[in-house]
């Protein structure tokens, strides 16, 4: 029983966090603050257990064929939500293994976050509305991560940028948070939009947006000519959408300017959840993307960028979320590469191992903020002694991003770097597109594994340069990487106290609830990554299978990506290649580590020097390589065009952002239509007559 | 034509114009109500010549005698002293303006032009019709003469015969239509009606006799055919407004009318004199019978109105 | 021949004096003179209709121009209503002078 | 006493043919909303000075729930040729439309006490105002004649001029009131002398007849007569019904009048005026205008170029002024004029040849999306207030999200669905119409099509922008002064908001009703010709599989082997 239609868990998973919203966005402020606690935490809880449930409910009704195991799906429609003409769309759910590993993102870590802003937040009058967000947040992600068909995605996804904004601009009395917020929510729309489009234009070739349906299609040979053609073009328009959600180049400005939230916002949506929903969605619809191999490179391409210029920009932060903020844009950046270079499976497991660490690494800065009360890492240092536990658990997370040995990072890192120098699209092969063999011809008659057993194979040079270059980029970006971690970790938490006294005499460690969710996320980041161990180990020590668990786990999932579309490009036995590849990422993260505890704390006079030096260069990390000014300078020289812009030339050059410069190009057009608006109720008679003359003038003059 | 008519055309067009003129030209608003007064005499005049006479009453009772009565008394009331008006100053729109009335101007101007072309197209339609007229004439007046002759016979049986065959051959004029339109149940219409109706019910046609006994006579043939017993010749009671007319509805159908009047069951009773086109009697069956619905909807319209403005103008409520 | 009045004349003429009407709606500053303006252009498109209603030879046209003079009736009840309404708070009927709302 | 008429032997009392029984239920809804006009002003005569009004606001409101109701009631008996001699027709097209007029009036007047009260402007007439504009738009929606389009637009209007010039103490309602008077006098003028010049080329004023004569005039060749009177006159006709229903370029009124006329009743007639207008308009579009030579195309001759083009700039126009005003009335002002934009983008892709014209349904339900969540939006703007003073600007209500949470959260849902974001209203409304679009232009293959719905999508992005605004004002700006302003207590106005947020949210969560009864509007529209026909014969086929399927998947799934929860 593959194909079930009911399963009403599903419901319920959702339904539970959005009662608790309900419940304390209504009346929470009426409610005991124990009960608002109890509730936003139970109403979360509860959805995890349903989750753990349902997941059983998948693995008890997999199917054994051979030493194949299928999963299917568990699926559950609540209701036909739009239903006209040949446009019908329901509110349907659908578990399978991709969704169930961020269900148990999202309400695992989900309750431990709640958990610990039990503790942060409970100075916080408005504690209520705190929740009633956060627990609507959970119901978004749990929306986007369930839908069956694009659209119940979408309102996901429209969902959780709604209630980012409304956690960014929590603390509304500053300004400059409350803009963030505004940033966040309209850089994330212009994404949406694409994603809309990209949604329709499916939706037209194929007549459906439901998941099951829209795979069966592109992976049946006889539909796939209809879907072939459009693949491209619908996957970068969802590819432009992620973008946005997940802060890839160029549309990360919002996520450094997002951690103006509450921290345990920024570890649950700004690290461990809404910003991998993009590698979520790209994972979902895998199928499609592998069908075009220049979508695929150009999300590896955009992907080795972002982790690169994140990591570099991330090197110079002085502020303890900033630096973390700019890690999770270059850490996505790899999830990108990930997908982009077709390791569908190394993209999830980074989501995975990420989340585990980065949210630990937010909670720990999160402990520290609400210990000293700044941000700024240089006022920071020695604080180990003041918070043991808190230090302890921030080195694992240190630790597991840098990607040290038999840490969580080390094994997701190592599967996405190895991805890249081993695999290939099929259509990349040397000699496939030179014999100009049709698409489709190839996709269906010719299956890939006859390929890749005959041995290594060759590369046409753009695809090998491709693939090379991102996974040098994405080495050396371990490095860097490892380098800014230590570097933080050093400032913070060893060496010398730098700040002032006073504060360091009310400096503590934080109370249990915000200590346990930390334990526990330390526990993962350490052991999380266990489930997938690389190939070369399993084969050369003879361990069982089962530590490959998270590629089997996936493996029917992105069955049409492993299977037709990405061969290794190093015949069947790449042990070797793959030990040398580990080999070189973990001696790069090794010496990250090294040069940074040389640097901050032996030689702390080092850094100064460097910077000195680098003037410039250090100039330009610290202004984000002026991406904000650019499109800044993008969009207000054309309002100058428009002949209005110079008054505001100087002020919006170096205060404006994104949202700014877009909105002076609708000001400067604004402010030229709005003088039509004179008031003179005579002038707006002779306009109303001018329309008239000069439409029919118009079309006189076609007429005749 | 004649020469009452174009004569009194361009009195009344001339002096529109020029009144129309003078209420934009005039600065004081007193005049310009004036002007705007004589001008809604000019128009009731054109009426009269377009034969709507209901109308040009109605022109003179409420729009000269209540609407121009309520704005004078409006201009008397505010009592503007000569230095309130201000000066006229030119202002950029006033060009903007004064160019796209222009413009409009010319637009429609353009757009009626092949009103007149047809027109003119017409005229030489009308010289062949005065000469088939005159070939007709030609023809009933052999037609009269061999009718005298027929009618000496003494024989009465053949007398009556060769009548009716003559009388078959009664020379009749046939309809002539600009777009090949034959209009319907042309037939039934004699020779004299014939001579009055160019095309009725045809669509193209945007032009017709402005003689006012054709007028009548074509206004009668057609509300004749509204009347008609027999279902084939009738046409919708609505002039055909609507296109399907419900069957199950009980229409009623009226008693046929011959030349002298009525036939009923109890009788006959004459026939008034036919209801000329513009005068007020179609006009009111008109509107309480077809459109009923716009008469009352103008009557919450007033209600309305008259509400808004007592809530607007009332100093003190 | 050129003097008889036909269709194109009478609409022509109802055509100028609707085109007169609306320049004074367009330049006229004062409310009531304005308003007058409206009237003369709802008087041309009265003999606009009445025109080709004899042409036509239907009385659709009369009911339509009777109909547009009770609208216009009611119409100068309301706008004479609203320019006393104006005159009370400006101590001006001038159109120009009423634009405190703009931009 | 017909009979005895008929003898007195005038031939034209012949036509003395009474409408049979069943077409007296057209006039049903719109004569209620009459009657409850006068009762509301009879039952104003006997008002105690001193004492609320509030019970005014709940009778119209029951008033206009009756006329919904009858919508109700008449919506499976409608009539399929035009009844009272082709003046009206009965058809689910304008009862929807009637029953939405109806709704927004009653809306609108349940919030009408708490402002007055703040205003001290408590009059019994505006109540009867408001419900003789709902009158003449239910009749506007519902004609089948240029001469009750006319009318019942008039009847629409006069009202409406009153109501922005309400408030007698106010200088800027009195220049509200001229602006628009003038000018709604000015367009009315322009498009009965397009409705003049229809008559003359067709002969006729009922819409069907138009429809054919206009056919034939263009088949038969005569063109040469009359083409460009057609042409003035069709273009003269849009542009009457272009003003009001505000789209570039004869918006220009909009923003003046929206700013000085009472809160309430800025709702009202940017709701049920544009309904009004918006029905009326598609009747006389795909009904009198249908031939495929008045129609155009793309890059054609017709109306669809004209409104192409209306509704890009309606949409560039409205969203780009609305960020810069710092008035909330006039910044929705401006966003109703991009609303009008998005509507007109359906119409654009339902007009664009006969096969699409079930598109219009994306037109119904936006129209429905748009009147509950722009009625709901002025809604709070008079539930806010203070003694003698209004509220709207962004100073005005900084800070007042939190202060007043029942406003703040209400404001959230309208903003939200205006903005359309999910699960409001408005964004279905969105989605429906830009797949309209999308959907037409990749079948034409014209991608003008796209590119005005990637317009009109971009454009969206920008009213997010202002429609947050709001927001970040009530939520994350300190008062500027404390007890600034304060909430009505008004219970009416409550409820106002309360039903309007429910449609909002239940229009996004559970819109397959509302889609249903759009649909089903689009496919009962009487008068279009043979070729829309058999595309309205198909909608309703497939209306009745689809609602087949839905009946069908409420039947209980069988059992598997999983666990049931």
């Amino acid at each position: 029983m593959l194909y079930t239609d009911q399963f009403y868990y599903l419901g319920l998973i959702a339904l539970m966090p959005l009662i608790g919203a309900l419940i304390n966005g209504l009346i929470g402020a009426k409610l005991p603050r124990k009960l608002v606690d109890v509730i936003a935490c139970s109403s979360i809880g509860l959805s995890f257990m349903f989750s753990l449930i349902s997941i059983k409910a998948l693995v008890d009704n997999a199917a054994h064929i051979g030493d194949e195991t299928i999963y299917g799906h568990l699926s559950y429609t609540a209701y036909q939500w739009i239903y006209a003409g040949d446009f019908g769309v329901d509110i349907a759910f659908m578990l399978d293994p991709l969704t169930s590993m961020m269900l148990l993102l999202i309400t695992g870590i989900g309750f431990l976050i709640h958990l610990y802003s039990v503790g942060y937040m409970s100075e916080e009058p408005a504690k209520w509305r705190y929740f009633s967000y956060l627990n609507l947040f959970c119901f978004s992600m749990l929306l986007l991560v369930l839908g069956k068909n694009m659209l119940v995605t979408f309102i996901g996804w429209e969902g959780v940028g709604a209630c980012s904004y409304l956690l960014i601009g929590f603390w509304y009395t500053d300004d400059a948070k409350a803009a963030a917020g505004q940033k966040a929510f309209i850089v994330n729309r212009v994404g949406d939009f694409a994603f809309l489009v990209g949604m329709f234009i499916l939706f037209y070739e194929t007549g459906t947006v439901d998941y099951v349906a829209l795979k069966e299609i592109a992976t049946d040979a006889a539909s796939m000519a209809s879907i072939a053609p459009i693949a491209g073009v619908a996957s970068i328009l969802i590819f432009i959408g992620c973008t946005g959600k997940s802060a890839q180049i160029p549309l990360f400005v919002w996520l450094p300017d997002a951690m103006a939230g509450p921290t345990p916002v920024s570890a649950l949506i700004h690290a461990a959840t809404m910003v991998t929903s993009g590698v979520f969605l790209l994972s979902r619809m895998n199928w499609l993307l592998t069908i075009s191999p220049e979508a695929m490179m150009v999300v590896a391409i955009i992907g080795a960028l972002t982790a690169f210029f994140g990591a570099t920009m991330a090197l110079v932060q002085n502020d303890i979320k900033g630096v973390l903020a700019y890690s999770t844009v270059s850490q996505l950046g790899y999830m990108f590469l990930a997908v982009g270079v077709g390791s569908f499976t190394g993209a999830l497991f980074h989501v995975m191992t990420h989340a585990f660490f980065k949210a630990l690494l937010f909670l720990g800065s999160g402990s520290v903020i609400h210990s000293v009360h700044t941000q700024d890492i240089r006022e920071m240092g020695g604080l180990r002694k003041v918070m043991p536990w808190t230090a302890g658990t921030f080195l694992v997370g240190c630790m597991a991003i840098s990607g040290f040995p038999l840490m969580s990072g080390f094994f997701s890192k190592d599967l996405i770097l190895w991805s890249a120098f081993s695999n290939v699209h099929v259509l990349n092969i040397k000699g496939v597109l030179e014999q100009n063999i049709g698409v489709i011809d190839l996709l269906t008659n010719t299956p890939a594994p006859a390929i890749t057993a005959g041995g290594a194979v060759d590369v046409n040079v753009l695809a090998l340069v491709v693939g090379s270059g991102v996974g040098v980029l994405g080495v050396i970006t371990a490095g860097l990487t490892a380098f800014y971690m230590f570097r933080l970790y050093f400032m913070t938490f060893e060496g010398e106290y730098r700040g002032d006294e006073e504060t360091l005499s009310h400096a503590h460690e934080s109370p249990p609830t915000m200590v346990i969710p930390l334990a526990v996320l330390a526990f993962l980041a350490a052991f999380g990554g266990l489930t997938g161990w690389p190939h070369f180990i399993v084969h050369w020590l003879h361990l069982p299978e089962g530590l490959l668990f998270f590629e089997h786990w996936y493996e029917e999932i992105f069955q049409t990506s492993n299977q037709f579309r990405i061969v290794g490009r190093f015949g069947a036995k790449p042990y070797v290649y793959e030990a040398i590849a580990t080999a070189i990422s973990v001696g790069v993260g090794l010496t990250g580590i090294f040069f940074a505890h040389r640097f901050y704390l032996v030689q702390p006079e080092v850094p100064g020097r460097v910077k000195a030096k680098f003037e410039k260069l250090h100039q330009v990390l610290t202004d984000k390589y002026y991406v904000d000014e650019g499109y800044d300078l993008a969009f207000v020289k054309s309002s100058i065009k428009a002949g209005e812009g110079l008054t505001f030339f100087d002020k919006n050059i170096l205060d404006g952002g994104l949202v700014n410069g877009a909105a002076q190009i609708m000001v400067s057009c604004g402010r030229i239509l709005r003088n039509m608006q004179s008031g003179d109720v005579q002038r707006y008679a002779t306009y109303i007559t001018l329309g008239v003359v000069l439409s029919l003038a118009v079309l006189y003059g076609y007429i005749s | 034509m004649g020469f009452w008519e174009p004569l009194f055309f361009w009195i009344f067009a001339i002096g529109a114009v020029t009144s129309s003129a003078m209420v934009v030209l005039w600065r004081n608003p007193l005049y310009s109500a004036l002007f705007l007064i004589l001008d809604f005499f000019f128009f009731a005049g054109l009426y009269v010549l377009l034969s709507a006479h209901f109308m040009a009453v109605t022109q003179i009772l409420v729009y000269t005698g209540a609407i121009m009565v309520l704005f004078l008394f409006i201009i008397m009331l505010l009592n503007l002293k000569d230095d309130e008006l201000g000066e006229f100053e030119f202002r950029l729109h006033h060009a903007v303006a004064a160019v796209s009335v222009i413009a409009l101007f010319a637009i429609i101007v353009s757009a009626l032009l092949p009103t007149q072309r047809s027109e003119q197209l017409l005229g030489q339609v009308e010289n062949g019709r005065a000469q088939a007229q005159e070939a007709l004439r030609g023809e009933e007046t052999a037609f009269s003469s061999k009718r005298t002759r027929l009618e000496g016979i003494e024989d009465k049986s053949r007398r009556v015969d060769e009548l009716a065959k003559l009388e078959a051959t009664r020379p009749r004029l046939r309809v002539a239509t600009p777009a090949g339109v034959k209009p319907e149940g042309a037939s039934e219409l004699t020779s004299k009606e014939c001579a009055t109706v160019r095309s009725v019910d045809g669509v193209p046609g945007l032009f017709q006799d402005m003689n006012e006994e054709g007028l009548d006579t074509c206004y009668q043939a057609r509300v004749r055919r509204w009347v008609s017993k027999d279902p084939s010749k009738r046409m919708d009671p609505a002039q055909g407004k609507y296109r399907r007319f419900d069957p199950s509805k009980p229409v009623v159908i009226p008693p046929r009318i011959s030349g002298e009047g009525l036939t009923t069951e109890r009788g006959t009773i004459r026939a008034g004199k036919p209801a000329g086109f513009g005068t007020v009697q179609p006009l009111s069956v008109l509107l309480i019978n077809r459109f009923v619905v716009p008469f009352e909807l103008t009557a919450l319209l007033l209600l309305g109105a008259i509400v808004g403005a007592v809530i607007i103008a009332k100093r003190r409520l | 021949m050129m003097f008889e009045p036909t269709l194109f004349h009478y609409l022509t003429l109802a055509a100028m004096t609707f085109c007169i009407g609306v320049f004074g709606v367009l330049v006229r500053r004062n409310a009531i003179t304005l308003f007058m303006c409206i009237e003369l252009m709802l008087n041309s498109v009265n003999l606009t209709f009445i025109t080709f209603s004899k042409y036509r030879v239907d009385m659709d046209g009369h009911i339509f121009s009777f109909f547009v003079m009770a609208v216009a009736a009611a119409e100068a009840a309301v706008g004479l209503a609203i320019i006393l309404h104006v005159f009370r708070h400006k101590r001006s009927v001038n159109v120009d002078e009423a634009n405190r709302l703009k931009l | 006493m017909l009979h005895a008429l008929m003898q007195t032997g005038f031939p034209l009392l012949g036509l003395l043919t009474p409408p049979s029984g069943a077409e007296y239920a057209a006039l049903i809804p719109g004569a209620i909303a009459a009657l409850v006009a006068m009762l509301v002003v009879l039952v104003d005569t006997f008002h105690r000075p001193g004492t609320r009004r509030d019970y005014l606001a709940y009778i119209s409101a029951v008033g206009m729930g009756v006329v919904v109701l009858s919508c109700w009631a008449l919506w499976d008996s409608t009539i399929d040729r035009p009844v009272f001699h082709g003046m009206l027709y009965l058809d689910k097209f304008g009862l929807f439309f009637a029953a939405l007029a109806a709704a927004a009036g009653g809306l609108a007047l349940l919030q009408v006490p708490a402002y007055m009260n703040f205003q001290r402007m408590d009059r019994g007439e505006f109540y009867m105002l408001v419900l003789f504009s709902v009158s003449g738009a239910i009749f506007m929606a519902n004609a089948a004649d240029l001469l009750t389009v006319f009318i019942a637009l008039e009847l629409m209007s006069i009202p409406v001029y009153c109501l922005a010039g309400y408030m007698r103490r106010d200088g800027r309602g009195a220049e509200a009131a001229m602006k628009y008077f003038v000018l709604g006098a000015f367009s009315a003028g322009l498009m009965l002398y397009g409705m003049a010049l229809i008559y003359g080329v067709t002969g006729t004023t009922n819409l069907e007849y138009i429809g054919i004569n206009l056919s034939r005039v263009i088949e038969t060749g005569a063109v040469e007569t009359g083409f460009g009177m057609i042409v003035l006159g069709v273009l003269l006709v849009l542009s009457g019904f272009a003003f009001k229903i505000a789209a570039v370029p004869f918006h220009i009124w909009t923003p003046d009048v929206y700013t000085g006329s009472p809160s309430p009743g800025v709702g009202f007639m940017s709701t049920v005026v544009k309904a009004g207008a918006f029905a009326a308009m598609l009747r006389v579009l795909f009904v009198a205008f249908e031939d495929p030579m008045l129609r155009g195309g793309f890059y054609g001759t017709g109306w669809v170029d004209v409104l192409f083009f209306m509704s890009a700039a309606s949409m560039v126009l409205g969203n780009t002024v609305a960020i810069m005003q710092d008035n909330i009335k006039r910044m929705l002002a401006y966003s109703s004029i991009a609303h009008a934009g998005y509507i007109l983008l359906g119409i654009v892709a339902a007009g664009a040849r006969p096969e699409y014209f079930l598109f219009n349904d994306a037109v119904l339900f936006y129209l429905a999306s748009y009147t509950f969540g722009t009625v709901g939006a002025f809604g709070v703007l008079s539930y806010l207030g203070r003694k003698g003073t209004t509220v709207e600007t962004y100073e005005d209500i900084a800070g007042l999200g939190l202060k007043y949470p029942f406003a703040g959260l209400m404001m959230g849902v309208f903003m939200f669905s205006s903005a359309g974001i999910p699960p409001t209203a408005g964004f279905v409304g969105k989605l429906y119409i830009f797949r309209a679009a999308v959907d037409v232009g990749v079948q034409t293959g014209e991608f003008a099509f796209i590119g005005l719905s990637v317009l009109a999508v971009l454009t969206s992005v920008a009213g997010a922008y202002y429609y947050l605004r709001v927001l970040v004002c009530m939520y994350m700006k300190e008062p500027t002064r404390d007890d600034w302003v304060e909430a009505s207590e008004s219970k009416s106005a409550r409820l106002s908001l309360g039903i309007c947020a429910a449609l909002t949210l239940a229009l996004g969560i559970l819109p397959a009703t509302m889609l249903e009864l759009s649909r089903e509007g689009v496919v009962d529209f009487q008068g279009v010709p043979a070729s829309v026909r058999e595309v309205q014969r198909e909608g309703g086929e497939q209306l009745k599989q689809i609602r087949d399927a839905a009946e069908r998947s409420r039947e209980p799934a069988p059992k598997g082997e999983v666990p049931q929860g």
